[in-house]
């Protein structure tokens, strides 16, 4: 089994509305040492797989298709044997 | 009330995802104001898609989980949607089905959460920026109209080239506008590029908007400039006998 | 474990449900013998203030539930009411409070997601929604959050569902602090011969779950909104749970596919107490049994024992009775959608219901115990001692106000009166394609389609008058929900309620309980109006401190000739603005006296049920015989605020008018005071005696008081404000509040 | 500057019909071998402060009064000097 954590982000030339909307109220409830804020995704999936490779090859392939858009989105991966 | 003056003589399908919900809606716009034919298409269903036009209609296809259209892109019947679109077909996306051709890549760009957060549904104007597509073929060039948005996400996105591309090819069709017809910041509902509303690809057969056209095909329900989308479509498929509208 | 210290345990269990050592006391020798751990969590769930309505139950009974049209009343998921031959409306209005102060977002969620089943179940297609809501002043940051979370879970579930929220209304006061209130209202369109009811028929008939998985979700939800918080709530709030609008939407779908395949003989909703309650009221409805087997529930979680299983609130699932062999077709449908349709149980001869894991018996209890042999209290009943102190105002210690424009600004910027056009443009309005009036009038009209008839739509509560007297206030909150129906046109056909009170061990609240239901019951026989369904939420209270006992009223009318309908709005220069009705000097329980001198004191205008029944039947006729243009009723704010609405027509159509009033009594009186029954019309002057002649045969006067012209409100000498201005206060002052939300919990 | 990833979840119990939906979808594409997909928030923020102590306490404040809602999600973080 393996478990494997995927972080999807906008793309850094996408403006951020949600983040932008953190940022905002964070500032605003006093929080002025945030100079950033962009909220992505974090996936969280259990693989049936022993082989990190295996792994590896299907979380590229279902990253590109479904759980990233690729036209305004990153992705990356981590993955740890359970 | 229903408006059907002439025998139905085109055929339009209207494609159901699971979470699809303004699909008896625009079945109803094209059946009972058009007064054409109109079917359903079952997303799982992977037959040949022989229509007239095909629509696919807005709602929260897959709840809208992930991302608004990520889901509903590889129904069966999406895959047939495209090889009917690539022989010439016309395609209308209103809302949600505008994230699934985007999401599908038949249609430049991407949407993003409205720059306000929130859901907004609301009569909004938009300019006709090209009357010379098959669906504005009845509007006049730069015409105003006033057609309900309704989304979370209608922030459209697309980079440089891609923009250039599409304003300069032509695709856009729509631009949300004020009541004088500004394209402004002020008159930008979400955010969206270049205030754009609704586009095409390049060949101008498949035309994706985030206005609701089939909320507005009645003077009972607030107004009929949607009706001229439909109308349009009819007419160019009818071979443009129509007169221009006022 | 000896035996009485498991005993000890079990009467642990029924106390931390909320059951009275006394009612655990009861279950033995009913059941004749010990209850089991499993039985202890099904009587609890059913015995529960929220399942039994042991409190209420005597005095609901008093309401008129009858009435030509009626053809489902109190006892089912929804009412139902016909329109015609062939048509019907199911409806039912239900309170989501306590999960929603826990959790706002989900908890309106889930609330709409329950109201929206209880409507599919009867049959019916929903087609609309409403909700009414009550919070803390916005001055807090917790209650903007509170507001925009509530707000948000609505928009959330509904619009994924496709379902229009078409109005709704929006109150704060100090006692919603803590709790505030979430009413959400569903109505569905039925045809007659279609109508489903939740029973249990036919021995062997299988038992079928549907929708999503069960998961430890909301276990003692039922119990929680029968109790109030302490400071300790916290820990109640593991039960949170977690909507899936999609799946219900799946859910809704495949039901009406189910029901039209003729192989459903009952279903019910799984809604307060799951399983234990949808199982309870099907057999008992049915006058059957009801057999479940636990081992085949679809689970969402490893390890759920029996307890939990038949006591979690999971949303999004249905139980229905089906004919026997008929087992594959169900399934085939709800495999379309998506869905799992397991065989969970069957129907039995012997009235129990009985819970087995495999051929291991866990409970076996004959279902009228927890049903009709419930407890049922008549619970003692005191008038509140605050009574005497508020309810005197001595106006001569009231200053008047000096500049009543100003006045009448800060009435319009009041978040009570001011546009909620911040909230209504986050829920979808107009799906559904029927939506001729869309929010911000005085009701929404949905049309029928293929007819000429128009279903109008109000939801109104009042809890400031009902603090101040009970009876008196909810006899007015149904006279303003039939007045919103006339001003568009309709005619009342029925109502739901949802009635919103503390404590009801406490009998101070029992008092305010049994007046509101004594008000409701003769301002409803008055108007011919039955109450058809409805719901009781008690126990707002949070240490100690109750909200204002608050009946929501949610009432539908029906307009034959939906065309005729009007607005709220003047539309055109030069008619002629005339008052239905009287105005005494009723200062009491006013927005004005709330908001220009903070104080909450004095009684709420009188109740005069033949005048408001001659001022709702005036302005009907006028409509039905296209005499007048607009009409609106004098609510919050009274007279001046009614005269600035009608200006600002939507889209920027403002009119202004020209208003002269003899001045009969102090000006405030005059101006902000809330008498009821008021209409002011706004009509061509060649239809004034027309009119006169109709108000004349109700008994109803009629006063002309001025003239739709400019672009000025001018009242007397002492308004006179430009249209354009109001409309900025008005459309502006709710998003100015809560664009100072931080987004913070502020907890 | 500290580079902060602030990761929000639901809690175990807690219904995630986001990647229920999720894992159906990869499911219907063919990856049979995921076997549990849960959704969940990414949250990057720059903060102008040096000191990792002030910055997991700020982030501890800004969490539960803002970025996740403690009632339904767990959250956690990581710190990077940059
Ligand atoms: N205040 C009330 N007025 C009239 N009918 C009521 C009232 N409260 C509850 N009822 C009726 O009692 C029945 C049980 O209500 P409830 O338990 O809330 O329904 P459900 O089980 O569908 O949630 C329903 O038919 C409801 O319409
Ligand atoms: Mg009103």
């Amino acid at each position: 089994m393996i478990q494997a954590k995927v972080y999807v982000t906008l793309k850094k030339a996408v403006l951020d509305p949600q983040g932008k909307a953190v940022h905002n109220s964070l500032l605003s409830l006093g929080f002025e040492q945030v100079k950033e804020v962009r909220v992505g995704k974090f996936i969280e999936l259990s693989l049936a797989v022993s082989d990190e490779k295996e792994a590896t090859a299907l979380l590229n392939e279902m990253s590109r298709k479904l759980l990233a858009n690729i036209v305004i989105e990153d992705f990356s991966f981590e993955l740890q044997q359970t | 009330m229903s408006s059907s003056k002439h025998k139905p003589s085109l055929k339009f399908g209207v494609m159901l995802f699971p979470g699809s919900n303004c699909d008896y809606d625009c079945h109803y716009a094209v059946r009972e104001v058009l007064g054409e034919e109109a079917e359903f298409i079952w997303h799982a269903d992977g037959s040949p898609l022989r229509y007239d036009c095909i629509i696919l209609p807005g709602g929260f296809s897959y709840g809208d989980y992930l991302r608004p259209g990520a889901i509903g892109k590889f129904a069966p019947a999406m895959e047939r949607l495209r090889e009917y679109a690539a022989g010439g077909g016309l395609v209308l996306g209103i809302c949600n089905g505008f994230q699934i051709l985007l999401e599908a890549g038949l249609l430049p760009g991407a949407i993003l959460r409205n720059q306000g957060l929130k859901f907004i549904c609301q009569d909004v104007y938009l300019r006709v920026e090209k009357s010379d597509s098959p669906f504005t073929s009845l509007f006049r060039p730069g015409q105003i109209v006033r057609i309900p948005i309704n989304h979370y996400e209608g922030n459209y996105l697309a980079d440089e080239e891609t923009l250039n591309k599409v304003t300069s090819k032509g695709q856009i069709i729509f631009r949300y506008c004020d009541s004088q017809g500004r394209v402004s910041e002020e008159a930008n509902p979400n955010g969206s590029l270049a205030n754009i509303a609704g586009l095409t690809n390049e060949q101008g057969n498949i035309l994706g908007m985030m206005p609701h056209p089939e909320r507005c095909c009645e003077k009972e329900l607030g107004g009929e400039d949607g009706l001229l989308v439909f109308r349009s479509i009819t007419n160019s498929l009818k071979g443009g006998r129509e007169a221009v509208a006022g | 474990m000896p035996a009485n210290q498991a005993k000890d345990s079990l009467l642990e269990l029924a106390l931390s449900h909320g059951l009275s050592r006394q009612e655990y006391r009861q279950i033995q020798p009913l059941l004749k013998r010990e209850p089991n751990q499993v039985e202890v969590g099904i009587f609890s769930a059913m015995w529960s203030e929220h399942c039994s309505y042991k409190s209420s139950r005597l005095h609901l009974k008093k309401l008129p539930s009858r009435g030509e049209r009626v053809i489902y009343g109190p006892g089912e998921n929804a009412g139902v009411v016909a329109i015609d031959d062939n048509l019907a409306l199911a409806f039912k209005m239900e309170s989501h409070n306590h999960p929603s102060s826990i959790e706002p977002f989900q908890g309106a969620a889930t609330g709409v997601g329950g109201i929206i089943r209880d409507i599919f179940t009867m049959g019916a297609r929903p087609i609309a929604l409403l909700n009414s809501l009550c919070f803390g002043p916005l001055e807090e940051a917790r209650n903007r959050y509170l507001l925009s979370q509530v707000v948000a879970g609505i928009a959330w579930y509904g619009n994924c569902m496709g379902i229009p929220t078409v109005g709704g209304e929006t109150r704060f006061a100090q006692c919603y602090r803590d709790n505030c209130l979430v009413n959400v209202f569903c109505l569905g369109l039925v045809e007659q011969g279609k109508i489903f009811t939740a029973r249990a028929g036919g021995v062997d008939n299988p038992v079928i779950y549907v929708g999503s998985a069960t998961g430890r979700d909301g276990i003692h939800g039922a119990t929680m909104a029968s109790q109030e918080f302490d400071e300790g709530a916290d820990q109640l709030r593991p039960t949170v749970q977690v909507g899936d609008p999609f799946t219900e939407k799946l859910l809704l779908e495949a039901c009406l596919e189910a029901m039209g395949t003729g192989c459903l003989v009952g279903i019910q909703d799984m809604g307060a107490a799951g399983l234990t309650c949808s199982s309870v009221e099907m057999a008992d409805r049915g006058g059957m049994g009801i057999e479940l087997d636990l081992s085949r529930v679809p689970v969402r979680e490893r390890g759920m024992d029996p307890y939990e299983l038949m006591l979690s609130e999971s949303q999004e699932r249905m139980l229905l009775v089906a004919r026997q062999g008929s087992e594959e077709e169900i399934k085939k449908v709800f495999e379309k959608w998506g869905l799992p349709a397991v065989v969970v149980g069957k129907v039995t001869p012997d009235g129990n219901l009985r819970v087995m894991k495999g051929d291991q018996e866990l409970a076996s209890i004959p279902t009228p115990l927890l049903t009709s042999q419930a407890p049922v209290y008549d619970r003692s009943a005191k008038a509140p001692a605050y009574l005497d102190e508020v309810r005197c105002l001595d106006l001569d210690c009231l200053a008047e106000p000096k500049d009543y424009s100003q006045c009448l600004l800060s009435l319009l910027a009041s978040p009570a009166i001011a546009s909620k056009g911040w909230i209504f443009r986050q829920y979808d309005h107009m799906v559904g394609l029927n939506t001729v009036i869309r929010p911000g009038a005085d009701a929404a009209l949905l049309r029928v389609k293929g007819t000429a008839k128009g279903i109008a739509l109000t939801v109104d509560g009042n809890g400031r008058f009902c603090y101040l007297d009970p009876r008196t206030g909810s006899g007015l909150t149904v006279c303003e929900a039939a007045r919103n129906l006339a001003c568009v046109g309709a005619r009342p056909l029925a109502l739901t309620d949802c009635l919103n009170f503390g404590n009801p061990e406490k009998p101070e609240v029992m008092w305010q309980f049994s007046q509101a239901i004594e008000g409701m019951r003769a301002a409803c026989q008055a108007l011919g109006v039955p109450v058809v369904s409805g719901n009781v939420s008690f126990y707002n209270e949070t240490s100690g401190q109750g909200i204002y006992p608050t009946p929501t009223v949610a009432m539908v009318g029906l307009m034959q000739e939906r065309s005729r309908y009007l607005t709220c709005w003047f539309k055109n220069e030069g008619d002629v603005i005339v008052l239905l009705g009287t105005t005494g000097l009723d200062i009491g329980g006013s927005e004005y006296l709330n908001i220009i001198h903070g104080r909450v004191q004095g009684t709420p205008p009188p109740l005069d049920l033949g005048l408001e029944t001659g001022v709702i039947l005036t302005c009907l006729e006028a409509v039905e015989q296209g005499l007048i243009n607009s009409a609106h009723d004098c609510s919050d704010g009274g007279l001046a605020v009614a005269l600035a609405e009608c200006c600002l027509g939507p889209d920027g159509q403002r009119y202004g008018a020209k208003i002269a009033l003899a001045e009969e009594m102090r000006l405030d009186g005059l101006l902000f005071g809330e008498s009821s029954a008021r209409i002011v019309v706004s009509l061509e002057g060649e239809n004034l005696s027309p009119l006169q002649s109709i108000a004349k045969t109700h008994k109803v006067p009629v006063k002309v008081i001025g003239e739709v012209t400019g672009n000025r409100l001018r009242l007397g000498r002492w308004i006179d404000l430009r249209v354009e201005e109001m409309e900025q206060v008005y459309t502006q002052s709710l998003e100015a509040r809560l664009a100072t939300e931080k987004g913070e919990r502020g907890r």
